[in-house]
């Protein structure tokens, strides 16, 4: 049992840390990232491959740093501390987690030297209009043909999906739209014909895209994973999305709540700081309660995250993301309260931590879906 | 003991509800019920089809256009007007500066303000808020020195709703600086936003809206004609203003539309199996937040019929529930609709018209809402504030 | 739209709360009173009678004084104010409902008059070793003998079942078990060849008792009602119950609020009262938010607790039920806190006001089993 | 970072936990786990067992009978004497005085009271609280005035935790009444509890157990001997005795041992068509319970694991965190269990042995546990107490 970070992880967070203070302290900083046509700053994800965040968790064979989910937890709690909006988890953590963990040895090659070096972005594209956060709810489909494969389906909020290189898609090459098996995975080149990309911002200030497969051609090494075994990979590399998840939201946490605690203390009313007024200090108090379960579920996420036994790893992850969503809503909404008019502007950061908080606590399932997954396991077992 | 409507009264709310079904555009009480902002000219549209129904200020004293309502016909109105998703008369005319002009101005001012403030040929804002006040309003700094006939005005508003479309503006301002309390000392001005030196700077909230903004003042002349009532005595006519909000302060006709459309939207949303509403967890957090509106509706029933054995100017002990119960409901129904739009609430409304929607038509709006109704628990005197009069006033804590 | 009593109904409500003034200001007397052997002093149950409380929901014609819910509602009031320990809700409300709605004329002219004049007390027994709260849930069996009915079975936590003179017993007479139909009502008296019974006194002061009704031969006009059809007479008579009882929690969470700011108001620590710390003030005034959210719907509840209308009553019954049970949990469990440790203690009032509130949100169902009703209903109508 | 126990640990978990299972009688622990209370014969039956098997005072020094355990092991201890519902040997004695002698008092005295207060041969009582303290605990006013060889004690404490079993109590009394602060002047006595002008009045509590009693003292002659450590440095020590308590503050094993219990009633017990386990809602209400003992548990792992980074005398950030959620989940779990009883609850515990319960045979204790485990957001320093050292000490305010 051991909490410390080891050596080399500490120096990571320091690196991190120093990296987002310079790229995010001043908050004008952000909108000028975003601003870009790709919605953050080409450049500072130059900083990250440089720095060797971008091939962190690649085996040193694959062309990384050999990083598991603890540095994946030390990077991604930094994003939520600085509020970045540079596409890690939608790169590195989902795209690269499927090639890590399901690539084969050709699409690796291919792909994961230039997620290392910054040159190669990826996407996952799954929800569709009618699937909500159901991954295993296909209708897109993947049709076998001489040598490959012909997509055709649309995509809905694909997380960073209009300057990603390359998509991993979900496609149906066998059974019933809402069938758990015949689900297959796809690595489709941006520009291959018939996609097409409509890119818009997110409510959180990240970007997203519609992406529509029209006949969209592919080779046979475009599968990625076991044909028709889709569905597993989808839900390893998820909950190893949703850990990374909880890591941003107990940054974002930490930043609003010392946000907040730095307001109390000095704006006045009536005469005296309303940090003085005790309904306000317990809360804030229950505020650090939430905060500091969530840092501990965030941890066990990570220490859960790589486990290939589904029916340990599930309900785990599950747990970590329902209280970290029941944390962040009780952060986000009471720092702005706290804060009173001035967290409900534009310019003022604390908005801005609340609403990556709101759409965080929706991304890959609300909190009752993860309930469900818990309580569907019998609860969470005794076992650490 | 009778909860039901009386005849008449279910006769006058079905009236209300078929003129306003009526007579306001549909596209108008659409985006209202979608959450999404209203333009000028649509809120003026509105505002403009109740007033030609002799249904915009139906609070003011008849002479003025009022209508000699009981309150449960008053309490019916205000329901009907959210319920139907009809966009408020606009509430700095006809709740706010109309009364206070009515009761404490003079003749003069009374013919010259009056029919433009309810007929909205002049559109007002409300000049209360500062950027240092926060919910110790009488705290303002603004500063008003007599110079002739002139006020000069110097300082700064903030938070002033709709402060862009406005033509004047009634605001508080410190005639007298050495007087012993911060409540004395101020005075009630109007004052018209072509004056020079007055500057308005939009405020942008987080649900992207331009609904309020700063308005500066810097050696602005008024007109010592322009004081409302006594110099010095506007703290008084402030708090009259502030306790006309009482009756619509729980806005349960909005939670119940806001309920009403959850419960359609999840009915036609897939989910799992089925539909989002055969999920059981769901159904009763909605169940949940329609019992609390029912009980927070027949609260505020409790109190309008209370109002009979009561002098008007005298407060209403449940008008802080009323508020912070209010304010909790209307936030658990954006947050309800927050789960019915799932995943498609994450995309930004579309840049242009032509693009085709992320999700269903009306998920895009969802979100901004639900940022923007955290407002609710904040304005009007923050719920801290009314647990605080609660305690002190009710409890003798 | 009227929330005023009539003359009548507070001339009622002074007079109740007066007896209840006299009967339980002095807490003392409470012990006192639970000390008889009924578990509550006959005295006492003649004083109601004199002043006309146990004949108050009967019609003239029934030998009573024609009140209403509004007029049950007044006196529950007083009595959960008074924390009193009297049968009314098992002999009135219970007892007398079932004779009032469904009742044949002898039936009424054999027992009302006694309930009225304080000479017959009554007991609903219901509850089963398997049913929990379902009504339906009924294994008792009634046979159709020459002329009569001969009962089995068992009931469990019949409220006063120890000291009742007639039992109202619920009995199936066809179908299985769980079936909604096929249950009917008996009356049963007490002293009946077959019947056992074993009393004891409940968690809150009160009294219950264990029934067992062994080949107990009935003669054929012991049966309540329609043969079979006792499901929906039950659901009728529990939902005037439920709605006194929304007025009892009222009456005792307005007390108990009251004990609780009295103690805020006197006992000081660090030198100030606590009821000086705004922390405390603002659980006070939520608090009081939730008691006054109770009472309206209390009032909701009496309003609608004698519609004949199962579609219109069962949802606004049950929604008054569950958010009643919100308050009183939330309220109970303030007072204790905000109390602290003399709230612990046998020998002062508020433990024993948090211990029937907590009984009373169980009665009749807890919260779930209302909200299920409420949402199976699709909601609440517009409808008032 | 490493969440899972070393092989070692988990021999050593293991190890304690089939000592527990085969050493202590099972009535005992049955009654533990389903939450009723012990007789004075059984708590000492207990801790003499514990004590035999050298598992009575882990935290002791060495010397004095203590094991050199390190801060996981000692976390491991307590978690599986909750876990598998052994009653905790008596912390008076273990947790409270006996580290208090072994640091502060003297030579004799330990040789005197150590090795009887590890046997359970003196059972401790405690005399901290009293009728007017609260959480104000400095604010006591018991007197202590030295006559001779003697201290005269007079005064009253109360919430004195069985005490009507105690052969000796140790306790907090003022000895120099004209100190300038409140927490200055204050001695720490050891008394018999035969010495004459000791009365215990017992306190029943609102789940009809006798539990805590009152302790009067009326013109108590204490020798001097029995003094501890030095004349008005009391308050020292029971800082430090207090300080102790911190890491059993979570009391995580206990509430999965409940947690597990309610599962394993609520598949047994019959609800609706099925089993209660069956029910969504249900299941969803235990799954975030067990969640959030989970955080716990991890956040309760940290401040062990944080141990060996701090000097043992320093405040633990944590313990008011573990004191705030732990209380919580106990009261959760207490709560899920009056659900799984359902109407059964409300029976009181048979008067007689001959008679069969009402219900399922444990539902006669939930009500009462229930009831009492309101206490534990009460004593030990309050949770409102917990949130103003939280906002004070951590967060600045």
């Amino acid at each position: 049992m051991d909490f410390d970070l080891t050596e080399e992880q500490r120096l990571l967070k320091e690196s991190v840390d120093r990296l987002m203070a310079d790229a995010y302290g001043d908050f004008e900083k952000r909108k000028h990232h975003q601003d870009n046509p790709q919605g953050y700053s080409p450049k500072l994800w130059s900083q990250y491959a440089e720095m060797g965040l971008l091939g962190l968790p690649f085996s040193e064979e694959q062309g990384g740093f050999g990083g598991g989910a603890v540095e994946t937890m030390t990077v991604m709690e930094a994003i939520g501390r600085g509020l970045a909006v540079e596409p890690y988890l939608a790169t590195v953590v989902l795209g690269g987690g499927f090639l890590r963990l399901g690539g084969s040895a050709a699409q690796q090659e291919a792909l994961i030297p230039g997620i290392a070096e910054g040159s190669t972005t990826l996407a996952f594209a799954q929800i569709e209009r009618q699937s909500r956060d159901d991954l295993f709810d296909v209708a897109t489909t993947a049709r076998r043909t001489d040598g490959g494969w012909v997509l055709d389906g649309a995509k809905s909020l694909v997380l960073h999906g209009d300057s990603a290189q390359h998509l991993i898609v979900s496609a149906r090459t066998a059974g019933q739209r809402r069938d758990r098996d015949g689900i297959s995975l796809f690595v489709v080149p941006a520009d291959a014909q018939g996609v097409s990309r409509r890119g818009y911002p997110t409510q959180d200030g990240l970007r997203a895209a519609e992406v529509l497969l029209e006949g969209v051609a592919l080779p046979a090494d475009a599968l990625l994973g076991a044909e028709g075994e889709g569905l597993a990979l989808m839900e390893r590399v998820v909950d190893v999305a949703l850990a990374a998840l909880c890591a941003e939201a107990v940054g974002a946490m930490e930043a609003l709540h010392e946000l907040t605690l730095d307001y109390l203390k000095q704006r006045k009313q009536f005469g005296v700081t309303i940090g003085s007024f005790q309904a306000v200090q317990h809360r804030a108090a229950d505020m650090l309660v939430a905060l500091e379960q969530a840092r501990s579920m965030s941890m066990y996420a990570a220490m859960m995250a790589e486990n290939p036994d589904p029916a340990v790893r599930r309900p785990a992850i599950a747990a970590a993301k329902a209280l970290v969503n029941r944390s962040a809503e009780l952060i986000g909404k009471e720092a702005i309260q706290l804060h009173g008019g001035i967290a409900m502007t534009m310019e003022y950061k604390a908005g801005h931590y609340f609403k990556r908080l709101t759409m965080l606590v929706n991304q890959f399932g609300e909190t009752d879906t993860h309930l469900r997954v818990v309580a569907a396991a019998g609860g969470l077992s005794e076992a650490a | 003991m009778e909860l039901r409507y009386t005849p008449e009264e279910i006769a006058f709310r079905d009236e209300l509800r078929a003129t306003f079904r009526s007579k306001i555009p549909a596209e108008i009480r659409q985006k209202v019920s979608e959450g999404r902002h209203l333009e000028r000219d649509e809120i003026a549209q509105a505002h403009r089809i109740l007033h030609a129904e002799g249904l915009a200020t139906p609070n003011w004293p008849v002479q003025w256009g009022g209508k000699d309502w009981t309150p449960v016909q008053r309490y019916i109105y205000t329901e009907e007007v959210q319920f139907n998703a009809v966009p408020m008369p606009l509430s700095f005319n006809v709740a706010m500066v109309g009364p206070v002009i009515a009761n404490f101005a003079s003749e003069e001012q009374k013919q010259k303000f009056l029919p433009a403030t309810a007929s909205l040929d002049i559109w007002w804002a409300q000049g209360f808020s500062e950027p240092g006040s926060g919910s110790d309003l009488a705290s303002l700094k603004t500063t008003a020195k007599r110079e002739g006939d002139h006020y000069i005005v110097n300082g700064q508003k903030t938070w002033t709703t709709l402060g862009q479309h406005a033509d004047w503006i009634f605001l508080l301002v410190r005639t007298d600086p050495a007087a012993p309390k911060k409540q004395q000392g101020i005075s009630f001005l109007l004052a018209d936003m072509k004056t020079p030196g007055i500057t308005v700077r939009p405020i942008i909230t987080i649900d992207g809206g331009h609904e309020v903004n700063e308005v500066f003042f810097d050696d602005v002349k008024v007109p010592v004609e322009n004081l409302v009532g006594e110099e010095n005595k506007g703290w008084d006519y402030a708090k009259f203003l502030l306790s006309n909000e009482r009756t619509n302060i729980a806005r349960v006709g909005f939670s119940k539309e806001k309920l009403a459309l959850v419960k359609a939207r999840a009915k036609e949303t897939p989910a799992g199996e089925g539909m989002l509403w055969d999920d059981v967890g769901f159904r009763h957090r909605v169940a949940m937040a329609e019992i609390e509106l029912k009980a927070l509706e027949i609260t505020q029933m409790r109190a309008v019929a209370a109002q009979r054995h009561r002098a008007a100017d005298k407060p209403d002990p449940t008008s802080s529930i009323l508020k912070i119960k209010g304010s909790e409901i209307q936030q658990m129904a954006t947050e309800l609709m927050m789960t019915v739009a799932g995943p498609y609430a994450a995309a930004m409304p579309g840049h242009s018209h032509n693009e085709p929607p992320v999700g269903p038509d009306w998920a895009d709006a969802v979100a901004p809402q639900f940022f923007n109704y955290r407002k609710v628990s904040i304005y009007g005197g923050s719920n801290e504030i009314q647990r605080n009069i609660i305690a002190k006033a009710f409890l003798g804590l």
